[in-house]
């Protein structure tokens, strides 16, 4: 067991540590934000470290697992902006393409996405098939040098914002078997007869989309993979989006936020930092937040030796899922009557967005499959339960 | 002995609930939601001539003559179908004026108040995040002008601050005001205070349950005579803890209309939507908490209608009783309201689908006279 | 609504308290105890406040529900002796035969029953069926005269104890549906070839038994209502089961436990009664419990009217369930060390008693179905979610 | 980076599980359990040639120089099993000595530990519900014969009183006993007591986990020489600190087994027992709470290696990361204990069924050096 990094990873960090030196700002002034971010991407994307693990040939950083984290963790220390805006292209898309695409894609698809120049979406839920992803019904025929898709998609998160889709389409009902005759299309948004009607959610603001298909024509050479075996890319491309540590940094800077939080307010005229069930529900946050960043690299160590690492994921994301409610909710508790103000109240405190918080929390726990299919998958897929 | 409600009652029930269903259905309640006033003068009008306005006030000043356990009839239903409208602020105006005002006072409002006309709100809170009457600090100056000789003391207060989370305020005729009188700091004093005072201002503010209304009152010297006191010393003090042990029990009340809808939709949902074969209501990690909503919900019932029963006997059960009720209703609704989105899964938190609307309440009404851990703490101060 | 008892019941409850009053010792020493109880049990007979609910002609008191728990609630109060010690025969095995016996079986049972004479137990569970109570195997051979008895039961409360067995047998298994061809027996526990393995549990005691039949001869004249109908006999006994007030007397107790121990003891050097989350987390039961008792009444109130009242007792169930689990376990926890020492340890506080009902709550949650299966009787039968 | 282990630790882990399902599987655990001296010499004697008893003694006092990421394996694998043996104390006596020490104590007793002639336990707790130094009381009196002249401070203490909890007293041939020497009785002082000194009284008490054996240490008059002080001041302070957290992490190791040995046990009866025509392993009702208790396991193991790996560094990390762990575990330790015996049904509160060892184990670990709300407000204390 060794927490120490090499004396390469060591250099590597210093590096990454001097980059933010020069390029982070103690502060950044409201109207200059958006041009720093703009060129706080082109100066990582400068240093190959957007895509840091992809090939170098892909235009990658070609870059190990570890000094990932290490980049990512310095950065979460430091509250940069990210590695790049492509969050999708990033995550898995580009894993995607990198793996099943043609030449001409990985020529046409990957530098726009290691460039930040636009969003990606994905393709993949449909109304009534909710966490049974496999029985997609949305179709397309091959009609040599395209396809024909008509159909509808769901929940599409990014959609009112993206340039492109990775999309999941039936091109064969014939088989029996429901995860066979699916095929992966890479899809541009601006094709006619595609219609994004973004779905307004309970903050009132429109994340996810209804994404509707009527003869939309796909070119051949926009699939992704062989036809009819979309379901094997992307479960290998939804592999990707394993590696959870950046996650935990996300919940870890959550933490602090509450703890700052904490020490403001008063409770019935005392400081909330003397309320002894604050004190330990805060630090019952904190243990299982902990507990998540050993977990990632213990799963991590797993990935550095070549050990398989899938279902495990599943634990972290269980205490995400509830993390991100209770965290959220728990702030709000503890304002009291300030804690539901909303934005532009004029009771609310830092512009309402505790109570924004408490309620968005659906875009990261319904999204990431619930709670109660991550509970399957440990039980039948580790513990080896029958399927219910 | 009989925990139920009466034959009248239940007819009350019914009414009420076919009001509601008929005239306010949850698409006409989003419509008042984001309207201007926040409720429908309309429907006010008709539930003053049916009666329903009046219920707690004495006949003698026009009303029914009937209890809290009526009340709580018509607030689970308006619960039920979250019902934007300022019911509660205007019994729990009613009840301070019964409680503490003088016989003028009760002239002058109760009869307007029982016939529709005129709506009061409670203005306890401050920007502190307390409950107890150590957390109010607006002070109230002696009038010079008024001053009397000698010892006596002044004839009136000037105030000037905020009240803030004042529910209903824009929708009040009169506010019942509480403040710190400087001669006598150590008390709280309430006052009847009049909207159109000179001084009075009102803010909007904003929450996320937009079915409920609340704002700022903005006092800028404003004058109380002394015959527009309530209340003073320990008696106004007692007057503000009813005040609050009502307010608890009213909120929950509707909290257990609001908690049975939520649970009504999700079990609809579970029953009808279709997953990997088969509805999603038949799996355990879907019914079983759909069994922990019923049995919190029918939980926090029977603590509601037993403190609002309290709250119409004088044997002083009241404090506990609504203590407790409120401490398992603040969590338990949340909770529902929750367990409601993640059984409904994406759809339940787009704002077409209604379900989202109910979370929102549950959120709303937690601090709403006093949280879990606030009443915990008043109920463990009666056994430590 | 109303809370206030009539004329007639304030005088039964001053009747009541004067009893109390006059036969209820402020302090019995150790070696009178049992003598006390003795004496009390006779003198609650003749008051017929045994079986108080029970028509009179079957010797009962012919009184009603409400008197009945002004009866309970008084004398939970004064923390008395219970009415009448066959626990099983006063709760189900007596109204099954006040129902559904015969006027010799009424004749011969029920007064031994109101005289406290012995114990009776219930062989309904067997091995390997669990809840489910109608896949029954255990069977029996109607010879004319008599039932020949074979087979198993398990799980059988107080059979080491017990002089009677009401006993539920398959007579019939050619029926399709599992709720037919079930027959009820009253057996002598000494009947040749009965045979009573007790089940020492986890805490060293022996509640639970096995009970072996071999040849067991039970006559004609001891089957409880008509053959094959047995399972209609046990469920309307076991509906008898349902007034759970003197069940939340039971805990109210428990919570006055807690309570008193909570001022006996410090935590870290700090008197109990100072820490903000153990009053929160005491004052959290109360409020449960106080649920229970109103949930009851009301309960109680529908049954007054003649409304029916079957799966909503399941609420009481549920939240006895929890609490006897958690309630139990609390009061070890706040001890500390001290907490998990049992009966003979010189460092046990009160001999033990809390480590000891840390351990022994499966007696009375188990034994009362598990908490799964109350949710799923809730969500199946009142809010009529389709069966797993 | 590497958090994971070494093939050498895989080898160990292999080691100790086949030495322990050979050895002692729960049939022989529960007869040690029932035996008089509660763990078995035999094994010891065995553990010793394998030099287990030495992995964290150093090199030069016949060692194997190893380390607390070593020893863990160890405690894992005999958590597993729920081994009886004194190993925990053993431990937390060879740091002590090593901690504090003088050279001629660690030659005294290392060599005699690390080849299992020797045996120690720590004695720390006194009858007080308390962990951290505050809670001892126990005094030293100066010894008058062997004081010095002038202001030079005695010579040695004589004790009297008792130590309570004290984990495998019985198995031990020395104790390291904290106390309060009235010289300068704002301080704590740790010494070193042989079970053979003149005074020294064991009583075995009971609690209701039997593979865990403690007693009350009884001192009358015991004579504590110079020589065998360990450590005074704030340096004991310390030494008591790390002690506390060494426990904290070694009783969590053990937890990390146990609880994994339990989830075993529940899963394959979920598998195997039919219900309603099916497994009950296929119902939501039964595996998720298997799921939140492999949930549990996973992280409350990760947080366990860390802190094991913090006990051997020097960067003071180990405070933190040891209150973490324990923090986690001892609430969800028995939350699993609980859960398994309750999936299981009645079958699982038999004495005969196995799986109910692993409730007692689970409650008996909670208190150990210290249980959830303790190790919160360490945490909480680093934040506010």
């Amino acid at each position: 067991m060794d927490f120490d990094l090499s004396p390469d990873e060591l250099v590597f960090r210093q590096e990454v540590r001097d980059f933010i030196k020069t390029n982070m700002p103690d502060k950044v002034a409201k109207k200059d934000e958006m041009a720093f971010v703009t060129e706080w991407n082109k100066k990582v994307r400068e240093k190959r470290w957007v895509g840091y693990t992809w090939p170098k040939e892909m235009g990658g950083g070609g870059g190990s697992l570890m000094k990932q984290v290490i980049l990512k963790q310095e950065m979460a220390i430091a509250k940069t902006p990210g590695l790049g805006t492509c969050f999708m292209g990033l995550s898995w898309v580009g894993p995607g393409i990198i793996q099943y695409g043609t030449k001409d894609q990985q020529e046409r698809f990957l530098p726009d996405i290691l460039d930040s120049k636009f969003q990606w979406c994905t393709g993949y839920s449909e109304p009534n098939i909710g966490s049974d992803l496999a029985s997609l019904q949305c179709k397309a025929e091959n009609k040599g040098d395209h396809y024909l898709v008509n159909g509808q998609k769901m929940w599409t998160s990014l959609a009112p914002f993206a340039e492109w889709m990775i999309l999941l389409v039936r091109t064969d009902s014939s088989s029996e078997n429901k995860h066979e005759g699916i095929t992966c299309l890479l899809v541009h948004m601006k094709s006619p007869g595609l219609e994004v009607r973004p779905i307004k959610n309970m903050t009132g603001s429109a994340v996810f989309a209804e994404v509707f298909f009527t003869d939309v024509k796909v070119p051949q050479e926009n699939r992704l993979g062989e036809e009819g075996k979309g379901w094997m890319v992307t479960v290998s491309a939804l592999a990707n989006e394993r590696s959870s540590i950046a996650e935990v940094a996300g919940l870890e800077r959550k933490l602090e936020d509450l703890k700052a939080l904490v020490k403001r307010i008063e409770i019935q005229g005392k400081p909330a930092t003397q309320d002894q069930s604050v004190r330990r529900t805060v630090a019952g946050f904190e243990t299982i937040i902990e507990s998540m960043r050993l977990n990632g690299m213990r799963y991590l160590t797993k990935q550095l030796k070549g050990e398989p690492v899938s279902s495990e994921t599943s634990v972290n994301k269980l205490h995400k899922a509830t993390l991100e409610v209770e965290m959220g909710d728990y702030a709000v508790s503890l304002m009291g009557h300030v804690g539901i103000h909303s934005r532009n109240s004029p009771d609310a405190l830092d512009k309402g967005r505790y109570a924004y918080r408490a309620l968005s929390w659906p875009d990261v726990v319904i999204g990431g499959g619930t709670p109660n299919i991550q509970k399957n998958i440990i039980s039948e897929r580790i513990l080896g339960l029958p399927k219910d | 002995m009989n925990f139920g409600f009466t034959e009248e009652q239940e007819l009350l029930r019914e009414q009420v609930r076919r009001f509601l269903d008929n005239k306010c259905p949850l698409t006409e309640v989003r419509k008042i939601a984001e309207s201007k006033a926040g409720f429908s003068q309309d429907l006010w009008n008709e539930m003053a001539e049916l009666g329903w306005l009046g219920i707690t006030v004495p006949e003698n000043y026009g009303g029914l003559g009937m209890g809290w356990v009526d009340l709580i009839v018509v607030l689970e239903e308006s619960g039920r179908s979250l019902f934007p409208s300022p019911i509660i602020s205007h019994n729990l105006a009613i009840d301070a004026l019964l409680s503490a005002g003088t016989e003028q006072q009760k002239e002058t409002w109760l009869p307007a108040m029982a016939s529709g006309q005129k709506r009061g709100c409670i203005a306890i809170n401050e920007k502190t995040n307390w409950h107890t009457p150590e957390g109010i600090r607006l002070q109230g100056l002696q009038e010079r002008g008024l001053q009397e000789k000698g010892k006596q003391r002044s004839n009136g207060y000037s105030l000037t601050g905020e009240k803030h989370f004042v529910s209903d305020v824009d929708a009040a005729d009169f506010y019942i005001v509480a403040f710190r009188a400087d001669d006598k700091p150590e008390d709280i004093t309430l006052a009847i205070v009049d909207s159109s005072a000179s001084g009075v201002k009102t803010i909007m503010t904003e929450t996320f349950d937009k079915t409920k209304r609340e704002g700022i009152l903005s006092l800028s010297d404003v004058v109380v005579p002394k015959d527009q006191i309530l209340s003073e010393g320990p008696a106004a003090t007692e007057t503000l803890s009813r005040l609050l042990e009502l307010g608890a029990v009213a909120v929950t009340a509707e909290a257990v209309g609001a908690a049975e809808t939520a649970l009504n939709i999700t079990t609809e949902y579970a029953k009808e939507r279709i997953q990997f074969g088969a509805p999603i209501g038949r799996y355990q990690g879907v019914k079983h908490p759909l069994a922990d909503m019923y049995v919190d919900i029918e939980s926090f019932k029977s603590l509601a209608y037993y403190a609002a029963w309290a709250a119409d006997e004088v044997d002083g059960s009241l404090s506990r009783s609504a203590s407790i009720a409120k401490a398992y209703a603040s969590d338990a609704f949340v909770r529902i309201g929750t367990d409601s989105i993640q059984l409904h899964g994406a759809i339940g938190y787009t704002d077409e689908y209604d379900i989202q609307l109910f979370i929102k309440r549950s959120k709303w009404m937690r601090p709403a006279f006093g949280d879990t851990h606030f009443h915990q703490d008043r109920i463990a101060a009666l056994s430590f």
